[in-house]
């Protein structure tokens, strides 16, 4: 529990920081003009080398330093709002390297923002190289569709179709995207403290559906001024699914509840696994075509993976190239936690709202799963509607974790995992709602 | 603009969406069952290896690939 | 059989179809500006949505929607068009998952068209993921080179220099692509049933070499217009060999020839495998430049193989880097299976050429090998002509098939891989000499 | 354009150079092997893999070392 | 030591080329424009495809031929220049292969020179393949940031922090780089040779640093027009590390000193190792965020391989990625091979100054040694001091070579890797001095 | 310009700046290695792993899979 303490501390540094921040300027400035070399004295020669130093720019921020963007900065983000993102990333690398959140995205992640918070150097410019990396395949979304082919080859529907009707607990979890799409826009309308346009709330609303790559894809379709606040809040939460659920879970269910045995579940057959991708597919595209690129990256993967003839492509889905867009992606999304970027009052609105998100997605998950389990005739253990937020695998090991509390060896595993990658489908429908919307 | 008025009527378009959308695919998952298991039966399929998501293995993986090649390079040393 | 029956249905019922069809008209058209949200009712939300949906566009097809490329679709092309075009992906699914037809392309390729037949979702555009897979590696020609690289770096051309004479098959099986065009031409202009120019012509007749790489490098070159069909062709014929060779084997050869047995090849040198590739390239530059890339690619990727020092980067090129790109060119080349480039009558007369010319390009090399059979001292099985063709190795495994069929435990494999990788060259200095004749 | 006689002309051009570049390589390949065999002979090689392509080879690679793995992972349980 | 006569006796013929040479003039051309085919008579057709034959361009070489960069190349690069080209390729190829210099760079680069020396098939330019790859990575120093992201992940800096005072040699052996500036200086100031601005000497000091990307990188900022030869003349030296440092070794030590048996390191803490990228990257944010793209690359794969918890990522850089990678930039630098560029004064120049920088690198590191050696409590090998040039990790086994030709079973490996990793580190801070100078 | 004399200033700048970066890592190395085994020591670690770099290994290890799934190959021959 000392991690959320840390957290929110952060959280509360942060505000206060943000706090005594100047709106930063920024208009897209000229490509700065080479001087050529003229000679000089040894003393020149130190001195100017001085002023190309981290230091002097740390000790003597400037107004009219310009961005990788070529937006003007704030002194105040030029010196201790590098210093308060560095204490922000060396916290992200103690949480993913000492307790293990989502290191896989949170290290990359934390680096790229080290790296997009060195001064003079540029790197997240366009010729810098976090932002070649961006225009490579975040600005265009390709590798957040990259990311979900590998996570469709992943998958495995087994116990969603041994269940089927676990998937409504993969809708009602949604609840967390359009619960907070509400709250961000009374947040924006009844506070002063933010204002977000209706495209900028739905964009952060995603969060909730607590999937990376599914957060960037829409941001970068509805608010891209807003895409790096969104995923760097997405995957955080997501990387805090087991601090932030578990109080949740327990808030809404009784003892007895969480110690539900489930019945083991049916035999699936292949050929319900081959075909179920191009159902889902099939679906996306009569109702919903705005969610095609998402849901037709996944079923891609998920399709190769049960064809079970193109093992060669679908292994490389599941690593190579997942490794490859995970270690950009993460560098490149990184760039957008340079302190000009990142310390201002709209990311604070986001981390509330998105902390907000995955808790209404929690909660409406666990009541719908108590619903169901009300007119059931087999029983369902509350706890696995909360894995319907998908983060997939995560929420479905935390369900197993807290309902291993309740009762030792009671595995919820299997029937977490059902609602979970339903969750995967209901975000991605939940997104393409809003591209529909804002069509 | 009113955008929590809005806001409110986008929850309850989607929700309504997301919800018949998973509706739908739920009971085409049941026919689809019935139908497979009915034409299509499988004969004496192993146990299936019925698990989630298998990040974790293949990252396992790696390390036991690097583990098992310790081992032999430790037979197959030059 | 029943494919073969499978497959000329569907090209019968492809051409009824086609004939119903208007010429699609087709201006590139400028980017749709978005508009700002408006409030709107409960009911007007609602039918907005309804208007997004896939079902709106299939039901109701109208005048003017757009393809990716800004060209007008006729309403046909809009419904009934990507009707026809499910039903062709279904049954390429179902040849490359239950028959084992090329699945490593004919799976992404499918997949491919299946997304770029989504209404609406627009994928095929320059910001849609098949569209940026495209221009990334497709409309260069890089991915076919890389692909290339990897199949050099997978060829042993041991079997043909242990018998080097046999190369002179894979050079007879090249009246595959030039007996075809021939026929183009004759088809373009005796018959209105289409009207190809000659460039077009020789890009449809390269269909006759078997090899996909090939095919899509040239298509670019010579005609852009009509890559999607020629690669799609290349490719189907390609997993159709097994169905299309047999006859023409039988058909041209006595059962006895079938059952001559070959002597068993010479040991070959390393040195001469490592020779090899800088030979064939050397040649290359010295007589036709114009192959050189892939030639170039090929020989790169064997050279590597062979020199024995830069294992790391031939497996890399064998493995992880040939699976990314066949991902990428089958999702790729699968875009232009939209129903509005697909269902015209091009499609129709590339696919009727594309069999004409892997028919003539089967015959030519059993009858070459007929020949040298008269005029040689060692015994050589007519049928190990039919492997010229290339498309390697699969034409080598018919070839193996058909011999043990008319005598059990004849294996011709090794025999047929030295006409089989000489194809390969082939084919390559046959669409050299196309790009040189019309420098 | 009478583009059937046009390609006649192709079809005799392309298929004299593709056998004229064929048949040349087969010359030289037989004077390679004369060479290295006199002058590079190999010392006792051991029996040559001669096999022509090796694509299924490394797509079974990839489920052998998945079941090499599953069955390691079997006795390397944490 | 019969390569090094065969090494010099190109370098001399390379010279007599040279100085026959003129110089390329050179205005970007116009892309040339494609005529529609004319009908021809079979005469006609066979004479037009002679004109495109490399046998035709070698033989009649004419003025006014074009390279891929739209630059006129003289008759004598058409024809003798690619000849001598191919010559010095071969040698490449025997040096990778049958000497085993280097040959995971030294192939793909020597493959590329032979494809960029193919007449007519204008593989360097934008459409070409060498082209596409070179605009991919190369021109935007991407590559290069790439491969020392890889390298950072393979790099162990336990010894070098068990033995933290052998940074220092990693120092001294930079004056490679600062020794040869001024050479380079020199040569262009006193002698009407060549000459070089000073940035173009600043550009090809860094060749002194044995860093092949580091080279590439600088080069690509400071003197693009140059970097075909440096990169070439960087890691053709790098190959030739096992010949060109034990001879000044040998001259600079008596065999006494090189009999020098070290203790044995510290046992290192994991805490360490994780904690010293950071340290890295902090000191050179604080000080030279010049240098911060090469640091940040190596750091983030170092920090990403010693945290643990991403190994599916740090395996994935150290393997899959750093291959492709490997294999692209091999084949990009290769393109710079073409005889036009390769062929002139000033890579003769570089050539003659980077042996130099080598030199005066390996000279000063052992010096610096002797120098510690002198006033140290703990005995220090003055061998080690070689290894300071970076070139990881052959200079390090040179050393150990070295010292056990005298005193056999001396293992110097590890105490050689302290300088050794430390030299990457020295040059990144070398070539971010030149940065921030000529900022 | 004078070059040469620009560039021994450039070297005198730079050798100073390598050197003082590389001696101030040097004690900040010196200073972590007392602090972490003062506050962070580990308790009994395995024999550390002490190499340089591993590219080598790594390439060895394609070769050794490639052997391992040789001989399991063997085996496994349908
Ligand atoms: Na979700
Ligand atoms: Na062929
Ligand atoms: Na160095």
């Amino acid at each position: 529990m000392k991690i959320k303490h840390l957290f929110f501390s952060i959280l509360i540094a942060f505000a206060a920081s943000v706090s005594s921040l100047q709106a930063s300027g920024g208009t897209p400035a000229e490509q700065p003009q080479k001087d050529a070399y003229v000679e000089k004295s040894m003393n020149e020669l130190a001195s100017s080398f001085y002023n190309t130093t981290g230091l002097k720019a740390f000790i003597s921020p400037k107004e009219g330093v310009k961005n990788g963007q070529g937006e003007e900065m704030t002194p105040f983000a030029q010196s201790w709002g590098r210093l308060i993102m560095f204490m922000i990333i060396f916290l992200l690398f103690y949480l993913a390297i000492a307790k293990g959140f989502e290191p896989l995205l949170l290290l990359p992640i934390a680096f790229g923002g080290l790296l997009a918070n060195i001064p003079i150097a540029n790197m997240t410019g366009d010729h810098g190289m976090l932002g070649i990396i961006y225009n490579m395949g975040i600005a265009n979304e390709f590798f957040p569709l990259l990311i979900f082919m590998g996570v469709g080859a992943m998958t495995d529907f087994g116990p969603l179709l041994a269940n089927p009707k676990t998937a409504l607990l993969g809708g009602a979890a949604q609840f967390g995207i359009f619960g907070s799409l509400v709250g961000a826009a009374a947040l924006s309308q009844y506070t002063g403290f933010v204002d977000f346009s209706l495209e900028q709330c739905s964009a952060i609303s995603i969060i909730g559906g607590a999937d990376g790559p599914t957060s960037i894809f829409i941001a970068s379709k509805l608010a891209p001024e807003l895409m790096g606040a969104i995923a760097v809040a997405a995957y955080s939460y997501m990387a805090l699914v087991p601090v932030i659920q578990p109080p949740i879970m327990k808030a809404l269910t009784t003892v007895e509840e969480r110690r539900i045995v489930m019945n083991t579940t049916r035999k699936v057959q292949k050929l319900e696994k081959l075909i179920f991708p191009l159902l889902v597919l099939v679906m996306t595209l009569l109702v919903l075509p705005d969610a095609a690129p998402l849901i037709g990256a996944f079923t891609f993967g998920n399709f190769a993976k049960e064809s079970g003839v193109v093992d060669r492509l679908s292994n490389e889905m599941q690593n190579s190239l997942i490794n490859i867009v995970t270690i950009f992606l993460g560098l490149g999304v990184g760039s957008k936690l340079a302190s000009d970027k990142f310390l201002v009052m709209e990311t604070l609105g986001i981390m509330i709202i998105g902390l907000l998100a995955f808790a209404a997605g929690t909660a409406a998950g666990v009541l719908m799963a108590k619903l169901m389990n009300k007119f059931s005739k087999e029983p369902i253990n509350p706890l696995i509607g909360a894995a319907g937020v998908s983060a997939v695998p995560m929420a479905a090991r935390v369900v197993s974790k807290v309902g291993a509390e309740a009762r030792p060896g009671n595995i919820l595993l299997m029937h977490a995992m059902g609602p979970n990658v339903a969750g995967v489908i209901g975000s991605a429908v939940a997104a393409g709602v809003m591209l529909a919307i804002f069509k | 603009m009113d955008i929590v008025g809005e806001s409110i009527k986008f929850m309850v378009l989607g929700m309504l969406v997301v919800f018949t959308f998973l509706y739908v695919l739920v009971v085409l998952m049941g026919v689809q069952a019935k139908i497979i298991n009915k034409f299509f039966p499988e004969k004496k399929q192993p146990a299936a290896p019925v698990s989630g998501v298998t990040p974790d293995i293949s990252e396992d993986e790696s390390r036991r690939i690097a583990a098992i090649i310790a081992a032999i390079s430790e037979f197959r040393k030059n």
